[in-house]
């Protein structure tokens, strides 16, 4: 079939999956069309409610890219105080890089 | 950038000498050592001794400014790429050495062997010495004229002044 | 015509170079044609590239001797059947890469003419973007070691000039210094494993040295130099140190051609692997070797990308990251390249993966560079924490964003997809645990991304970006021609993969080809 | 001075540096001064410079004639390197 | 062994080339110690292609039947000391403009891009 792209174990068409998630889109907007409008515009309830607080200025309420998967650095703390420290922006430091890869390329490669 | 009145002396009677050698280098680059490269950078030596003996913007007025010199390399290249697209014109591969054994400018046969050297033979390879000549002298150029640029330059009254005056800046100077 | 098409190998070279040379007359005479000249020549070096990948994949691998009389062969018979002329071997491989190079410069430059309008020094610029392409195209289609050595240079060069182009607090400068020296030691190295090879075998030419290998300690020092220089070049960890701190600071749109710059090494390091060394290597440990720096260069770029702040950092450690997707395909390969029923079973798909990753890489990693660069230019904060609510006003922008963003996370039906699945089934066959890494870091890849769009495009209209207005036309038409590519090559992946792919992986695999197209009969 | 910010300590990089000539010396163990292992492709620009380019200066034959591409490629490096510190050196716009 | 002292020095001029690259902070001196590597590959290419009481190949009022050393290394280390030239005054002027902008050439203190 035209589009089928072999994988050794399986294939991959762009087409046939186009097309499902085309099929289950409509039956979503299907099923969404079915539900009950009670939106109006222009009303109370398009404002948001923070249990009664006033609404900050808007450049308060986007979470900045620097705030995102704190988490996650987090949790990792000891392999990123590790790994960060590595980045030391030294030219020389680069070059010993250089340096220990040739070296231990060429053990790995005459010893094996 | 200090020059006294022998530097500049020395340097008017050597500059000259030091082109021709250049361009000799240049000629006979297919017949003896040298060639485009050598020869270029020898007339290049030539350019940074007049800047070593007159100050940079004294050489900047009556010289050329480095904009020049970077037409200087162009056309150079051009020359050198011209010469090897024109082998593709006549019917052959990129570089191909038509000139070579055509009897024409440059053009005389050579037979294996030991010679005295004719200046007139290897076809287009003395042209593309010429090209290269043209344009090692044009880069080496303007890399001396903006490095010279980049400097912070003494004027003539402070190289001129009295001995202590430049001990004293000498001291105060120090790097950071 | 005849002219033309007897001699693209060189018109490939001398078009860009020819283009090089005239800018700086250009510019002082003539400064208004300066942007359609440079325009013309990217696209006539352009479709020189296209149209030679285009001879290539149709009447096979493309052998030009520079110098040569016309009807002497590649190795004349009176030398005993060594070439001793220059000699530019394009085959499949080859091909492959022109064709990426080809396509990214040309939708950069379109980029930065509108980008770069109001800068200084154009002439200057312009001059070095032609000779970088011009370098890149030489690494890929050359034939000779030495060649391949000064194209190297070329290419190291004026890439590092161009990353210095915005002066501003002296900060890409020190970013070009970084790159240039670690490329000057890794150049030199080249040059002296060429020297190691030369002593032994008397010749420069890959073929020629090919046919004569044996295993000898000098050739595994070569060769270890080799890997080395050429994986810092491609920017592999753990000699990925200055890549990132290169591409931060360039200009939006030569970072995008830095890509496929960096890849030109790759290139190198695949064809001294499998075209040079490999009948005579043992193919599992080296091939273990680029595994592992594969896998390394996955982990540490995706996990050094996450926490970045800066923009444009972030996706050049994306670009370390994806570069050991590459490797890991290409590594399984060569791994199993003595053992010709694993490489029927998965062995060549893995290839097949890791390079179609290559142009897959060069054209979403594009589009992203391009876009962010887009981003810069309007706003021009590089901070991620600055940054926000430019959905409203930058529609097409986050388009592009998108769809690069979605491509280089692997989501379906974009071109990132179809390759990592390739190499995320045939590596899984070599070995499951590579596999899982592999997938893991697309996972991350996909988080990180999140959140630059998140941050970048994402929530209410900013104050300090009320403004903001959309790019230029012509920057959005470099972004359009790269998202073309990157939606297409999703939607067909069979076709692309068929067409030029395979033929680039079998160029690498049947070693004897190679050998044979450039030497003929003399073996 | 201030102490350094380098994350390798002096030592370790002595012994590096001391590693890595050890491997480069092993050219000295596999190849013989003055007495080339195979002189094929040498021999023959020696034997046919003259003939085919006419040039007395075998050098000056290979360099712009048998390579010459590569002394084109040589001159881009030159020029690329001249439009680098024009570039560097360029006076901002007012 | 001690015929082959050339190819020894080669390899200490490489070990002392790297030592400056890695131990020195100024970047001037860094380049220098680039310049030594480039130098010491230079020598190596020249090395490989020394015989035996060879003169240069170069035949004009070359003597009588006198071997000629190999000439294609010749010309790539002429192509290499170009590239090499090209290299410096790239570098050295990049070094200039950060003097003028940090004020400093100490590679130590030279690393606003890190991480």
């Amino acid at each position: 079939m035209i589009g089928d792209l072999l994988t050794g174990y399986g294939f991959w068409n762009p087409l046939i999956w186009i097309v499902v998630m085309a099929t289950g889109l409509l039956f979503a907007w299907l099923i969404w069309r079915c539900g009950e409008s009670d939106y109006d515009k222009g009303t109370e309830q398009t404002k948001p409610y923070l249990s009664g607080n006033d609404e900050p200025p808007k450049g308060d309420v986007h979470i900045r890219g620097g705030n995102m998967y704190w988490g996650f650095t987090h949790a990792l703390k000891g392999y990123y105080d590790k790994l960060i420290p590595l980045h030391s922006g030294v030219v020389n430091d680069y070059l010993t890089w250089f340096i220990i890869g040739v070296i231990v390329i060429f053990v790995v490669v005459m010893v094996i | 950038m200090t020059s006294g009145l022998i530097v500049r002396t020395a340097g008017r009677l050597i500059v000259p000498l030091i082109f021709i050698f250049g361009f000799y280098l240049v000629a006979h680059g297919h017949l003896t050592p040298g060639g485009g490269f050598q020869g270029g950078a020898v007339i290049a030596t030539g350019v940074a001794l007049i800047l070593i003996c007159y100050y940079y913007k004294d050489s900047i007025e009556k010289f050329s400014p480095a904009k020049n010199f970077k037409l200087i390399e162009a056309s150079g290249l051009l020359l050198y790429i011209c010469t090897a697209l024109s082998a593709l014109v006549l019917g052959s591969s990129f570089l191909f050495n038509w000139l070579n054994a055509s009897g024409g400018l440059f053009g005389h046969a050579v037979t294996y062997g030991i010679n005295a050297g004719d200046l007139f033979t290897a076809g287009v390879i003395p042209v593309l010495n010429f090209a290269i000549g043209i344009e090692v002298f044009g880069a080496l150029s303007v890399v001396l004229l903006y490095m010279f640029a980049g400097l912070r330059e003494t004027t003539r009254a402070e190289d001129d002044a009295p001995a202590p005056v430049l001990l004293k800046k000498g001291k105060k100077g120090d790097r950071k | 015509m005849s002219l033309i098409l007897d001699n693209l190998p060189a018109l490939l070279i001398a078009v860009p170079l020819l283009g090089a040379f005239l800018i700086p007359i250009i510019g002082r005479f003539l400064p208004k044609i300066r942007d359609a000249w440079i325009i013309l020549v990217s696209f006539l070096s352009s479709m020189a590239a296209v149209l030679t990948a285009f001879t290539v994949y149709t009447k096979g691998t493309l052998v030009y001797v520079f110098g040569a009389a016309a009807g002497s062969g590649a190795a004349p018979i009176d030398s005993g059947g060594i070439p001793f002329r220059i000699i530019f071997t394009i085959d499949g491989f080859g091909a492959f890469m022109l064709l990426s190079a080809a396509i990214v410069s040309f939708a950069v430059v379109l980029y930065l003419v509108a980008s770069q309008k109001e800068r200084s020094g154009k002439s200057e610029f312009y001059a070095l973007y032609l000779l970088l392409t011009a370098g890149i195209f030489g690494m890929v289609s050359t034939g000779d070691l030495f060649n391949f050595f000064v194209f190297l240079e070329i290419n190291t060069l004026s890439g590092a000039a161009l990353v210095s182009y915005h002066r501003k607090g002296g900060i890409a400068v020190e970013g070009a210094l970084k790159y240039l020296i670690v490329n000057t030691v890794g150049g030199l190295m080249v040059l002296f494993s060429v020297g190691l090879l030369y002593a032994q075998y008397n010749s420069l030419n890959m073929a020629y040295i090919a046919s004569q290998m044996t295993l000898t300690t000098l050739n595994i020092v070569a060769l270890v130099l080799f890997i080395t220089a050429l994986a810092m070049k491609a920017g592999a960890v753990p000699f990925h140190f200055a890549t990132p701190d290169a591409y931060s600071v360039a200009p939006s749109g030569i970072t995008a051609l830095m890509v496929v710059a960096s890849q030109a090494g790759l290139y190198g390091l695949f064809r001294i692997l499998f075209t040079v060394y490999g009948g005579v290597i043992n193919t599992v440990t080296v091939g273990w070797v680029i595994i592992v720096i594969g896998i390394l260069s996955m982990v540490i770029g995706v996990t050094m990308a996450l926490p970045q702040k800066d923009i444009k950092r972030l996706l050049a450690y994306h670009a370390v990251s994806q570069t050991g997707y590459m490797l890991l395909g290409v590594g399984v390969a060569f791994a199993v390249l003595g053992d010709p029923a694993a490489t029927a079973a998965f062995g060549q798909t893995a290839m097949e993966g890791g390079l179609f990753h290559i142009i897959n890489h060069a054209l979403y990693k594009g589009l992203l560079f391009l876009a962010v660069g887009a981003v810069i230019y309007r706003t021009g904060v590089w901070s991620l924490n600055k940054l926000g609510g430019l959905g409203h006003n930058m529609k097409w922008t986050m388009v592009f964003f998108l769809i690069g963003a979605l491509a280089i996370a692997g989501i379906p039906p974009f071109n990132g997809f179809a390759s990592k699945l390739m190499i995320y089934e045939s590596v899984f066959a070599f070995n499951p645990a590579l596999s899982i890494i592999a997938m893991v870091v697309s996972i991350l890849t996909l988080a990180s991304f999140m959140k630059v769009f998140h941050s970048v495009f994402m929530g209410p209209k900013l104050p300090e970006f009320e403004n903001v207005k959309e790019v230029p036309k012509l920057m959005i038409a470099g972004m359009v021609i790269l998202t073309i590519f990157v939606i297409g090559f999703g939607l067909m992946p069979d076709l692309v993969v068929d067409s030029i792919v395979t033929p680039a992986a079998n160029a690498l695999l049947n070693q004897g080809s190679y050998i044979t197209a450039v030497l003929g009969g003399f073996l | 001075m201030t102490d350094s910010t380098s994350i390798f300590p002096k030592k370790v990089v002595i012994v590096l540096v001391l590693l890595i000539t050890l491997i480069l010396l092993l050219p000295a163990a596999g190849l013989t001064f003055g007495d080339p292992a195979t002189t094929l492709t040498d021999q023959y620009y020696i034997d046919n410079s003259q003939v085919q380019t006419g040039a007395n200066n075998v050098v000056s034959a290979i360099v712009f004639d048998f390579r010459g591409f590569d002394t084109l490629g040589e001159a881009c490096v030159l020029f690329v390197a001249v439009l680098g510190v024009a570039m560097l050196f360029r006076r901002v716009r007012k | 062994m001690i015929a082959n002292l050339p190819f020894i020095a080669i390899a200490l001029l490489i070990g002392i080339a790297f030592a400056i690259i890695l131990l020195k902070k100024n970047m001037i001196k860094m380049v220098m110690g680039l310049g030594i590597l480039e130098s010491a590959v230079n020598l190596f290419l020249i090395t490989i292609g020394y015989r035996e009481d060879g003169i240069a190949p170069i035949f004009t009022n070359a003597p009588e039947g006198v071997n000629m050393v190999l000439p294609t290394v010749q010309a790539l280390t002429l192509t290499n000391i170009v590239i090499g030239v090209a290299g410096t005054a790239l570098m050295i002027s990049m070094i200039m403009v950060i003097y003028k902008k940090y004020g400093t050439i100490n590679s130590d203190k030279m690393r606003r891009l890190k991480e």
